[in-house]
């Protein structure tokens, strides 16, 4: 039943808003795909368009080779999981779940079959003769995915189902999606703009920025190769630290860079002729960093915030020249907020932006 | 490529709908029109046929006829003074009320509240006449004060404001609790404010309740210098009045409309936000 | 051992002292007053002398009594669901932001602030034979005219225009209010859901704000039970009594017998009848709401 | 300076009035006693005269003042209302008052006099008396050959009469013969019936605590009433005002109506291009019944509620009630009947347009027994009967039985 | 200003439910102490006993020295961050800060002086003469905390104050709280039930678990040395893997377990005598697992989801006989659902807890 979902240039405008702005994408059929971005970037209206409940400026949607924006909601054969859930708070589990059918005139055997395998997927067949108002926020998400599931739809929408849910919650919830996606092979695709559940999630994710599609790639693609500035700061956590570049030489094997406050790296980044260096930075993520003792090479940090997380320990410090950078220990370390340790970089792993945002990274890692 | 749009609108609105109250809404307001046709009218001329409304020419001179009573002012005067009174005492009384009902506790709170919604069905008929005897003794009728203070007992505006100081998150005032804040300053200074809309829509309930009452007006203001509106204009027919003539009856009717028309015009925009509860989230 | 500071205190209720004060003067204690006064032989002028049940018994065994509740449960009976269901269509018909639903709004509620007089003035000079707009509308079309105040049957039926009329606001607005409550994502979900527009009115509406429909009706009974202005002033309870709804009864035995103790007995039977219809209401929703929790 | 409290109806006309002291230019029932009153003050600097305008008729307020006791020092009243509050000892006897001011009991017509004395003693300044009447659009009897040589209507002196030449009307001009008052208010129907039983001289309230209408009387005059219905010769539907309104529109040959509208519709008559131009009159409600020539009458009054009066001030209103016994006369313009004899056999009342043809009536006028109590509520029980009975809702010995079941138990129990 | 907190068998009941059970805790000055827990297990109750919000059945509380249940909350001397801010809607965030101190009447000029401070050290100064309804999630949140901070209380209560955030204003808003406790050096007690917050934030941590305190300690010492297999399954994500034990036997360095799917694992955990070994199980710590080449020793996980977090790669995967295990890789992990790896454990860093869930650790490790 699943199907791919082609967006062929899509605008969306409020009055003279641009919210979207030309967009193209396709999604394969039983592709899982994450819309990642800022609040306020468009992700829920493009979601919404594909769904039927906002219209469309100009361009057009197909899901399975068929175009579909000029269908009502109900009859695009698409599911939407709300951020509230919607549920509709009168309705039973069972009769929340049976609505649609009903409205399809769906015979009631049938109905009947299809609610019970899918409460039995979502383990919530105890559920079935409660109100929403009765349930947990957990067990509430899942009767929003029983009620998309039952209508057998092409494709799933996910409007940032999990935002509602506390911390521990949602780290469950991330883990039944994924094996929900594994078990049903259907399209789905997600908005969220965490970026650890659109890592955890995805097939592929689409980061948007600016009411364009800034990226379009895997998760380690886009962990690995940020084609911007933006996207390397916006995914991952810790964020990448940024060091502001003095001045650049060519190497044999890439660049040398001279970075204020921590002297000069020797990266395996080659850099195209057109290169800004006006403004260019190296960024460099925690887990790239290492301490090592006062006798090694590395630079001098003072420490200012240490987070514990119990596997690993994140050093929050800025460099003799005031720059912050974000140092990542092991889960046992010893230091405390206000010392000063000596890091050293892995210099294979550090990325080159120029003025203007754009990304280098090194050829040699895979 | 151009979208052919399919408009999500039609979820929720319905144009037929819309006509058939449009078509209602003309039905609402032709005797409203209907009467203003009639009080732009010669007395005269009506006496022969109202089809004279949907002809010229037409005259303020019913109108000019009420001012001319030198009387009407001061019956303004008194109904604006018993109205804007008995929106204020009814919006502090049932502030104060309605904030110890949502919000404190106290012995027999649950008990006195039931009792107080009981108050609810009482009918006035069912109190008038001890009122008036109560009235007496204070040597309160014919004044301001005696025609304000019965209608201050509606259960009503508690009941409103209790519900509304219940919708305030209790977070509020337990934030101003560690702010050092005493009780009153709490209901004064922190909730009250968060009440306005509400304040805004049992306010203008008041304001048209009293300035509409009749029979209370009529058996407690009995010196004309003392009269509100309704009853002064009631009193200026002569008895079968209505041979007067319709179109001055119409231009009474319409004059003594006006001021609450005003009020409603200003406040309109309150009424929906506040029963809405808008701005108390 | 230690208090919260949420605890109860004689010095809160020191905020309900004003309202209660106000309300047990002037309300309280003149309804037990008039509770008094029911068990006297009393009339305008006092003369009081205790007869224990016997005004209340007059006033049940009162063929006009018992014709006066009749019309008045129809009355209520016909106008409450009227209010309500037109209440709720008008508030369907006109949940939307466009000028032109306003500007109806407008008018649909304008009526409210109109005093009674005022408004059976209106009806009065549209019902009246010959010059009234009913009978030119009934001319023009050549049809039958109907003595819309003087015959048996329409009279009650043209106090219950008039009423509806003037009281569809209140109802309307706060079926607005309860409209405007209901998340936006519900219709979205039921349109992705194939929902035909019944079926949402049915299934997702009326359900959502069923606690305004009783909230409603329950304002409603009370207000309409207690009918007097509008039967007084256009059919004076006639013809022959078949528009006359208790208040009007109590008025008359009350002010115009001066029987103040019977009128009282008649008051606090009306002010039982209010209470147990409200009261019915509310417990047929409450339990209903329990069963199906 | 003495201020006396007047509170009565007849509505508010200061606009028009609030200034005028020349009473002969005012009319209608407001401009009248409006210039009156301002006439009076002009007269005596030392008095003021303070009005209270009430709506008609009244009584809740009054009664309102006389519970909280703020009772005004004069207030205008009907007959029928006065034993109410006689018996309970609310109103000063005037006796004295008027003696002071050397009116006696004979200056009065018998009608009026006789109304306003209980037990022996006056309490109320007669000021007028009122019928209800026939008035009479001699346009369209014209049309339908009812007319007299001497341009004066043929008006019906029995039943049979009325039925035959309410049946020529009709069929002449296509009207009804009666234009009456059906709708709302029920009044007129018990007093064209208290008309119809004092014409066969029953006594209904033999015994003024009783009413007893189990008579054959009681059942003729029914009959005729529901007859006039029946036989189509009555408009329907009409209230007060629609009445009104209709008589002067032509809507049918006689209205039934009271002696108030006289100046209405003599005002109408003479204008042009309506229908009762040039071509109204009025009459005394004819004799249906030959035992009596009676009609029945109520009429306005001033009273002094009790309350504590100095005697400067007793003085006072006995000025004002001088005042307004000697202008009789220019109350009577407003179309009710004098109470002053000499004002009623003055030629001066008789070239007033139409009065003499109504002059009798201050003889035939006859009221209820001074004692019986709560008219107000016995005609409203009446009308209300008899007006089911006329309509067919209930049968009319069903009709007269509640009525007099409903009337005995309210008098039983005051 | 700021000073100790004592809470001496206090005791909570509401009717006859009993909330809290005699619970004793000093917090000394200036100390972060975070009360960790599952929902419901009585954190917002004894916080609000402390403020004064809610009655004590039982017990006593004292704020340096000084008993203070029997005093109005305002007069305890301790500020508090609701977790939906409670920020007074009508005022500006000048007049929400000043509010508390014009209520004591301190001077105006201090008032200014304290409200500026605050804002400055908050970053809120261009934002004094807003509303709240005109300020974003987390600077309303900062305007709560600079309503709190002006009071110069003894004490700061916060009740889950960043749950209302979305995942990455919670990261920053984090830290910006440790700076600030770092500032001001007040003593601080924060309530949450998310762990990953308890363990950056906290000086002390305090777990609750069925009205009682489950065990009190530094984020170290309760990740490394949970009391039981509640706290050790409650904190740390993803959650410890538990293995069921078929068999124990003693060797000189501490126990030898048989694991079932697992076979042998030698630990340096010493058991005592009384150890209760039905239902005993193991306790692994994803990190403390490593992916090796099939030649080496291990276990065989086949792997039902891969988390990829970027930095490191997370493996949801079952033994042969269908115990779950949770295991680590690196961030660039190739593994796929559907695979087969086989997983070496360190056994040092493994835990044992008994039938009762109490547990036991490895005597070598610091
Ligand atoms: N009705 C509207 N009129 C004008 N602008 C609108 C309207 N609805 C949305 N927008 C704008 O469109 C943009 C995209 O909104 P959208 O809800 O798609 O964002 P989002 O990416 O889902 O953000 P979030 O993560 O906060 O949900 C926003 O900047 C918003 O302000
Ligand atoms: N008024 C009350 N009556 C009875 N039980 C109550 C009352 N208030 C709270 N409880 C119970 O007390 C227990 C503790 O509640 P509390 O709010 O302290 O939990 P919590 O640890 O803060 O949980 P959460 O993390 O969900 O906020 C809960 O089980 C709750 O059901
Ligand atoms: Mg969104
Ligand atoms: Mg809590």
């Amino acid at each position: 039943m699943s199907a791919s979902i082609s967006i062929k240039n899509i605008t969306k405008r409020y009055d003279s808003v641009t919210v979207l702005d030309d967009i193209n994408l396709h999604i394969e059929d039983g592709e899982f795909v994450v819309f990642l971005g800022p609040s306020g970037c468009g992700k829920s209206t493009l979601l919404r368009m594909i769904a039927g409940l906002e219209s469309i400026t100009d361009g057009a949607i197909e899901i399975g080779e068929k175009r579909i924006d000029t269908l009502p909601p109900g009859q695009r054969g698409v599911a939407m999981v709300f951020q509230s859930y919607a549920l509709y708070p009168h309705m039973t589990t069972r009769q929340n779940m049976a609505f649609g059918l009903e409205n399809v005139k769906v015979a009631q055997d049938e109905i009947d079959r299809r609610v019970n395998d899918a409460a039995k997927i979502l383990e919530i067949d105890h559920l079935l003769d409660r109100k929403p108002g009765r349930l947990s926020g957990g067990q509430r998400q899942r009767v929003a995915i029983g009620r998309a599931i039952v209508k057998e739809p092409k494709a799933f929408l996910f409007d940032e189902p999990l935002s509602n849910l506390d911390a521990a919650l949602r780290g469950r919830t991330r883990l039944e999606l994924a094996q929900l996606h594994q078990r049903l092979g259907s399209t789905m695709i997600f908005v969220t703009h965490d970026q650890v559940e659109a890592m955890t999630l995805a097939d592929r994710i689409v980061i948007m920025h600016n009411q364009k599609i800034e990226q379009i790639g895997t998760p380690m693609e886009i962990y690995q190769y940020p084609v911007s500035r933006f996207v390397a700061e916006f995914v991952g956590s810790p964020p990448m630290s940024m060091l502001p570049i003095n001045h650049i030489e060519k190497t044999t094997d890439g660049v040398t860079v001279e970075v204020s406050g921590a002297g000069t790296v020797a990266t395996a980044i080659t850099l195209p002729p057109e290169f800004k260096a006006k403004d260019a930075v190296i960024g460099i993520r925690a887990e790239d960093t290492e301490v090592v003792s006062e006798q090694e090479d590395g630079l001098d940090l003072t420490i200012k915030v240490v987070e514990r997380l119990g596997d690993r320990t994140l050093l929050y410090g800025t460099l003799i020249d005031g720059t912050e950078l974000i140092a990542e220990d092991s889960g046992r370390s010893k230091v405390k907020a206000g010392d000063m340790v000596r890091v050293a970089i892995s210099p294979h792993a550090a990325h080159i932006f120029d003025g203007t945002g754009l990304a280098h990274h090194s050829q040699l890692e895979v | 490529m151009k979208a052919l749009n399919y408009s999500p609108e039609h979820l929720t609105s319905n144009r037929r709908l819309f006509w058939i109250a449009a078509l209602l809404g003309l039905i609402m307001m032709a005797p409203v029109a209907w009467i203003i046709g009639l009080s732009l009218k010669d007395n005269a001329e009506l006496l022969k046929g109202t089809e004279a409304v949907f002809s010229f020419p037409y005259t303020m001179e019913n109108y000019a006829n009420i001012l001319k009573s030198s009387s009407v002012f001061g019956w303004f005067m008194n109904s604006m003074i018993v109205a804007v009174g008995q929106t204020f005492g009814v919006l502090l009384l049932s502030s104060l009320a309605g904030y110890a009902f949502a919000r404190l506790e106290f012995p027999f709170r649950k008990t006195i509240f039931i009792i107080v919604l009981f108050g609810l069905a009482v009918p006035e008929q069912a109190v008038i006449i001890a009122r008036h005897q109560m009235f007496n003794w204070f040597d309160l009728h014919n004044t301001h004060i005696g025609l304000i203070l019965p209608n201050l007992s509606s259960a009503f505006g508690v009941f409103l404001m209790t519900q509304f100081f219940r919708a305030i998150p209790k977070e509020i005032d337990e934030a101003a609790m560690l702010d050092n804040t005493s009780t009153f300053r709490i209901f004064w200074k922190v909730l009250l404010p968060l009440t306005l809309p509400a304040q805004a829509t049992l306010g203008i309930f008041t304001f048209l309740q009293a300035w509409n009452d009749y029979w209370w007006p009529l058996i407690s203001a009995t010196k004309s210098d003392m009269y509100t509106l309704t009853i002064g204009i009631a009193s200026s027919q002569t008895n079968f009045a209505q041979s007067e003539g319709l179109g001055f009856l119409g231009a009474q009717a319409i004059f003594a409309s006006l001021p609450v028309v005003l009020v409603y015009i200003f406040f309109q925009r309150h009424i929906v936000t506040a029963v809405s509860g808008g701005a108390v989230k | 051992m230690a208090e919260s500071y949420r605890r109860s205190r004689w010095s809160n209720g020191l905020f309900v002292v004003p309202y209660l004060s106000v309300f047990l003067t002037l309300l309280v204690f003149p309804l037990g007053w008039g509770i008094w006064l029911s068990l006297n032989k009393v009339d305008l002028f006092g003369g009081e002398r205790f007869i224990g049940l016997k005004n209340y018994a007059r006033v049940l065994s009162d063929p006009i009594f018992g014709q006066a509740v009749k019309n008045t449960v129809i009355f209520v009976g016909v106008s409450v669901p009227t209010l309500v269901i037109l209440g709720l269509f008008l508030a369907l018909a006109l949940n939307k932001t466009t000028k032109g639903s306003s500007f109806l709004r407008g008018v649909f509620f304008a009526s409210s602030i109109l005093s009674v007089t005022i408004v059976t003035l209106i009806w009065r000079i549209v019902f009246i034979p010959n010059d009234g707009l009913m009978a030119l509308i009934f001319e023009y079309f050549g049809w039958q005219p109907i003595g819309f105040l003087s015959t048996t049957g329409w009279s009650l039926f043209s106090v219950g225009v008039a009423t509806v009329w003037w009281c569809i606001g209140l109802p309307m607005m706060l079926f607005l209010a309860a409209l405007q409550q209901i998340p936006k994502d519900l219709y979205e979900a039921a349109a992705l859901d194939n929902a035909s527009r019944w079926r949402v009115l049915t299934r997702i509406t009326l359900p959502s704000i069923k606690s305004t429909i009783m909230l409603v009706a329950i304002i409603q009974v009370v207000m309409q039970f207690q009918l007097f202005g509008q039967a007084q002033l256009m059919t004076n309870g006639g013809p022959a009594g078949s528009s006359r709804p208790i208040v009007m009864y109590i008025y008359e035995v009350g002010f115009l017998r001066w029987d103040i103790g019977m009128g009282a007995a008649a008051s606090q039977v009306l002010f039982l009848i209010i209470l147990c219809a409200a009261m019915l209401q509310y417990w047929v929703s409450t339990r209903k709401e329990e069963t199906d929790a | 300076n003495t201020t006396i409290e007047l509170q009565r109806f007849f509505g508010a006309c200061e606009a028009e009035y609030g200034k005028v002291t020349d009473v002969s230019s005012a009319v209608g029932e407001c401009g009248i006693i409006t210039a009156l009153v301002n006439k009076f003050e002009a007269d005596n600097p030392d008095i003021d005269v303070n009005v209270t305008t009430v709506e008609w008729p009244g009584y809740d307020q009054l009664n309102a003042q006389l519970a909280s006791r703020s009772e005004p020092d004069v207030v205008s009243m009907h007959y029928s209302a006065m034993s109410d509050y006689q018996s309970r000892g609310l109103l000063v006897p005037l006796d004295k008052l008027l003696k002071d001011q050397n009116i006696k009991p004979s200056d009065f017509t018998n009608a009026a006099i006789s109304s306003v004395t209980k037990e022996g003693k006056v309490y109320a300044l007669p000021f007028d008396n009122w019928t209800m009447l026939f008035h009479v659009n001699n346009n369209m009897m014209k049309k339908a050959d009812l007319m007299k040589s001497n341009g004066k209507p043929i008006l019906p002196s029995s039943a049979d009469e009325l039925f035959a030449q309410g049946k020529q009307f009709k069929d002449a001009t296509g009207k009804p013969y009666l234009v009456q008052v059906t709708a709302n208010e029920t009044a007129v129907y018990a007093r064209i019936f208290y008309t119809l039983l004092m014409q066969q001289d029953s006594k209904f309230f033999a015994d003024p605590s009783r009413i007893d209408l189990s008579g054959k009387e009681a059942k003729a005059a029914l009959t005729l009433m529901k007859d006039i219905m029946d036989k189509g010769l009555s408009t329907t539907n009409m209230d007060y005002p629609a009445a009104v309104a209709g008589f002067s529109n032509g809507a049918g040959g006689i209205a039934v109506n009271g002696t108030w509208l006289i100046g209405t519709y003599d005002a109408q008559s003479k204008q042009a291009n309506n229908p009762l131009s040039d071509g109204y009159s009025v009459f005394p409600i004819p004799q249906f019944f030959k035992q009596k020539d009676v009609t029945y009458a109520d009429g306005h009054g001033w009273v002094v509620p009790r309350g504590n009066r100095d005697d400067e001030k007793m003085a006072a209103i006995g000025k004002l009630f001088k005042f307004l016994y000697d202008n009789d006369y220019e109350w009577a313009r407003t179309g009710h009947l004098p109470t002053v004899k000499t004002v009623i056999d003055s030629d001066k009342f008789k070239s007033l347009p139409h009065r003499s043809d109504i002059a009798k009536v201050a003889k035939t006028g006859q009221a209820l027994p001074a004692q019986v109590l709560r008219q107000f509520a016995i005609q409203d029980i009446l009308g209300e009967e008899l007006g089911s009975a006329i309509s067919g809702n209930k049968s009319m010995d069903d009709a007269l039985k509640t009525a007099q079941y409903r009337i005995n138990d309210l008098l039983e129990n005051i």
